[in-house]
């Protein structure tokens, strides 16, 4: 994906979007033979408004990346539920909240507000919103591992969003 | 009873019981931040849980993945709401 | 009376009226326009309930009332949404002491 | 079990109620509306009228709810939020006697209606000459499409009326504030990344609605929401209310509606579908339809203009 012709990743993107957004028509219909004939019509339409609300950029979305992070997002979302349900049912209440301010380097736009809805659904995080320098985290009690655990976190998604080195706007 | 049913009841309560955990949360943490983790982390969690179960309990591939659809989306809201309001109740206090 | 609240459209029927006694207490007693709307939509829910609790069969309910009660939604949306538009408009004018004083004057 | 369930749903529904109505703070109030509403929804569920819990979901609750936090704003800005007053201890004992005896003798009235058979029956049989296998799409948009058409025109008109609040001199102009967002914010990524998909569910529910649970009032909730997330995301701005285009979309479902009406007059029989060909004019109408509900409703919530043409 080296090739630079913006036509040619235009087309990629619109591709990936459409065979998302096919995948999603067939889930919705039940697979059921009397939808698909719709697929020319709306898959199109929608991969059409795709491409008007977010035109993708240069440093496209790795999918099989990102799906291969969800088993261990899973994992950890499950473990943040455990904790916050530990922490709700503990009779003393340990909880211990404050801020905590994050410079990252995740590229402005979908891909850190999808980062910071990860953040959100991990252990003793909750992102308050990105601005231009970087994010504001919540945590239920401030430890020395919480940065180190969003590093690797932030190191894993932006990966997917082929945001390896630095620089360049991503795209979903 | 059988062992499906017994492993979909199981679910359930498990469900049941994250989502106990989120209003217990959501009633006992001292603020409006502390809340919003206990409402997106545990019921984001029971509704999984639920999820499968109703999923297991229809048997059906397409049914299972329109209900996997419908938590995805539930998830990816969540993450997205949860930044917005606790932004918004940021700079209700004053915090920006 | 126990079996009769066994039966679940007579339960959602009952509950429908009583709705509907609810939102009447609110809408002849509260002032403030919204939360009149708000008594306004909970009748109108309570009739809605009613009408579909006394089509209950143990197969579901009736299609008709269905229907009936569905173009029943949309209609008090219309009129939710003039009258809250009303209310906007009302605000804005600056002029919305209550009919006394305005007959007083 | 299942009538456990349906007591504490009741129990759930009237104390939602209460506190919308009779609560201190008003958009508490708004708030527990809402509740109430998505609580309506489950009792749908309960008695099977799985149309009927989407509708309320998605416009009882839904649309509703968006008005009334549009109306708590607008009139919270122009100064105009009434404080609650209260009543004196026998004006509010007499009217809550009021109030319980006309819920009492509606109750009474349900407890003493003699049992009858309904008309599911009816239905059942006449299904198969529209050919749609979702009875209530069959009832609203043939055996009593009449209602139903007469119901677009009625969404069409509170538009009209809301349009005519608009102050002098911005007729015609652009509804609501002009909304905008950090570009590269969370709002925005979240309205750049929703909308497909909330179109597709859009289709399918209308698409749906001629077999299973849907159907365009539902359909056409799910485009407005689309598009007002869309607005509220900053990235279009709310169309000028003078547009030909816009008027034309908000027109044509009962357009279209009334042109297969008067088509069946012609032959016959008003509102009346030529033999064989009920399903595809159905869902043509069900098509137009969600496209000008969709459009009324955007624009419902919009308001009246408020920035120049």
């Amino acid at each position: 994906m080296t090739l630079p012709a913006v036509s040619f990743s235009l087309l990629l993107s619109a591709l990936k979007r459409a065979a998302l957004l096919g995948l999603a028509w067939l889930v919705l219909t039940g697979g059921e033979f009397g939808a698909l004939p719709y697929i020319l019509i709306t898959v199109p339409a929608a991969t059409a408004l795709s491409l008007l609300l977010l035109p993708p950029g240069p440093r496209p979305l790795r999918l099989l990346r990102l799906v291969a992070l969800f088993p261990g997002f899973l994992v950890r979302s499950v473990m943040g539920g455990v904790d916050v349900a530990w922490r709700a049912f503990h009779p003393r209440l340990p909880v211990k909240p404050g801020w905590i301010h994050v410079e990252t380097r995740m590229q402005d736009g979908p891909a850190r507000a999808l980062y910071g809805a990860e953040t959100s659904l991990l252990p003793g995080t909750l992102s308050a919103g990105c601005d231009a320098r970087g994010m504001k985290i919540h945590c239920l009690e401030v430890t020395d591992h919480t940065r180190e655990r969003l590093k690797i976190e932030e190191e894993r998604l932006a990966r997917a969003f082929s945001q390896d080195e630095a620089q360049g706007r991503d795209d979903g | 009873m059988s062992v499906v049913e017994g492993i979909i009841a199981g679910l359930l309560v498990l469900g049941v019981f994250f989502y106990v955990a989120g209003t217990v949360g959501l009633l006992r943490f001292p603020d409006t931040h502390s809340r919003l983790h206990a409402l997106t982390k545990a019921d984001n969690l029971g509704l999984g849980f639920i999820v499968i179960a109703a999923g297991l309990h229809w048997g059906d591939g397409w049914i299972a993945g329109k209900l996997a659809l419908v938590w995805l989306l539930t998830l990816f809201a969540a993450g997205m709401a949860a930044q917005l309001v606790a932004r918004a109740a940021l700079k209700a206090e004053g915090g920006e | 009376m126990m079996e009769l609240l066994a039966e679940r459209g007579s339960l959602f029927a009952l509950t429908g009226a009583a709705l509907i006694a609810l939102g009447f207490y609110g809408f002849i007693m509260r002032r403030a326009l919204i939360r009149r709307l708000i008594a306004f939509n909970v009748i109108g829910s309570g009739i809605f309930l009613l009408f579909g609790g006394t089509g209950y069969f143990d197969d579901g309910v009736d299609p008709v009332p269905q229907a009936l009660i569905i173009t029943g939604i949309v209609v008090a949306l219309a009129l939710t949404a003039f009258a809250a538009a009303l209310a906007v408009r009302l605000a804005q004018s600056g002029d919305d002491e209550d009919e006394n004083a305005e007959a007083g004057r | 079990m299942s009538l456990a369930f349906d007591l504490a749903l009741c129990a759930l529904i009237l104390g939602a109620a209460g506190l919308a109505v009779a609560g201190r703070n008003l958009f508490g109030s708004v708030v527990f509306y809402i509740v109430y509403g998505v609580l309506i929804a489950l009792a749908w569920v309960s008695l099977g009228a799985a149309d009927v819990a989407l509708a309320e979901a998605a416009i009882g609750a839904g649309v509703t709810g968006v008005l009334l936090i549009g109306a708590w704003q607008g009139m919270k800005d122009a100064g105009g939020l009434e404080a609650e007053i209260t009543q004196s201890l026998p004006v509010r004992v007499l009217a809550g006697l009021g109030a319980a005896a006309l819920g009492g003798l509606i109750g009474f009235a349900i407890l003493s209606l003699p049992g009858h058979e309904g008309l599911t029956g009816p239905v059942a049989e006449n299904q198969p000459a529209v050919n749609l296998g979702n009875p209530v799409t069959a009832v609203l948009l043939s055996f009593r499409a009449y209602d139903t058409l007469l119901e677009t025109l009625v969404l069409s008109a509170a538009l009209a009326a809301v349009w005519s609040l608009t102050p002098a001199g911005l007729w015609g102009g652009i509804p609501g504030p002009k909304h905008t967002t950090r570009p590269d914010g969370v709002m925005a990524s979240f309205g750049r990344l929703l909308p497909p998909l909330g179109l597709l569910v859009a289709v399918y529910l209308v698409w749906a609605g001629a077999d299973q649970p849907g159907g365009a009032f539902q359909a056409g909730t799910v485009l407005a929401a689309v598009w007002i997330l869309i607005v509220l995301a900053g990235l279009r701005d709310e169309p000028r209310l003078s547009s030909l285009t816009l008027r034309v979309i908000v027109i044509a479902g009962p357009l279209v509606f009334l042109g297969a009406a008067l088509a069946g007059a012609l032959s016959g029989l008003a509102l009346g579908y030529p033999e064989g060909h009920a399903r595809t004019l159905i869902l043509i109408i069900e098509y137009a339809l969600t496209l000008s509900i969709a459009a009324t409703l955007a624009l419902l919530i919009a308001g009246p203009a408020r920035r120049a043409p």
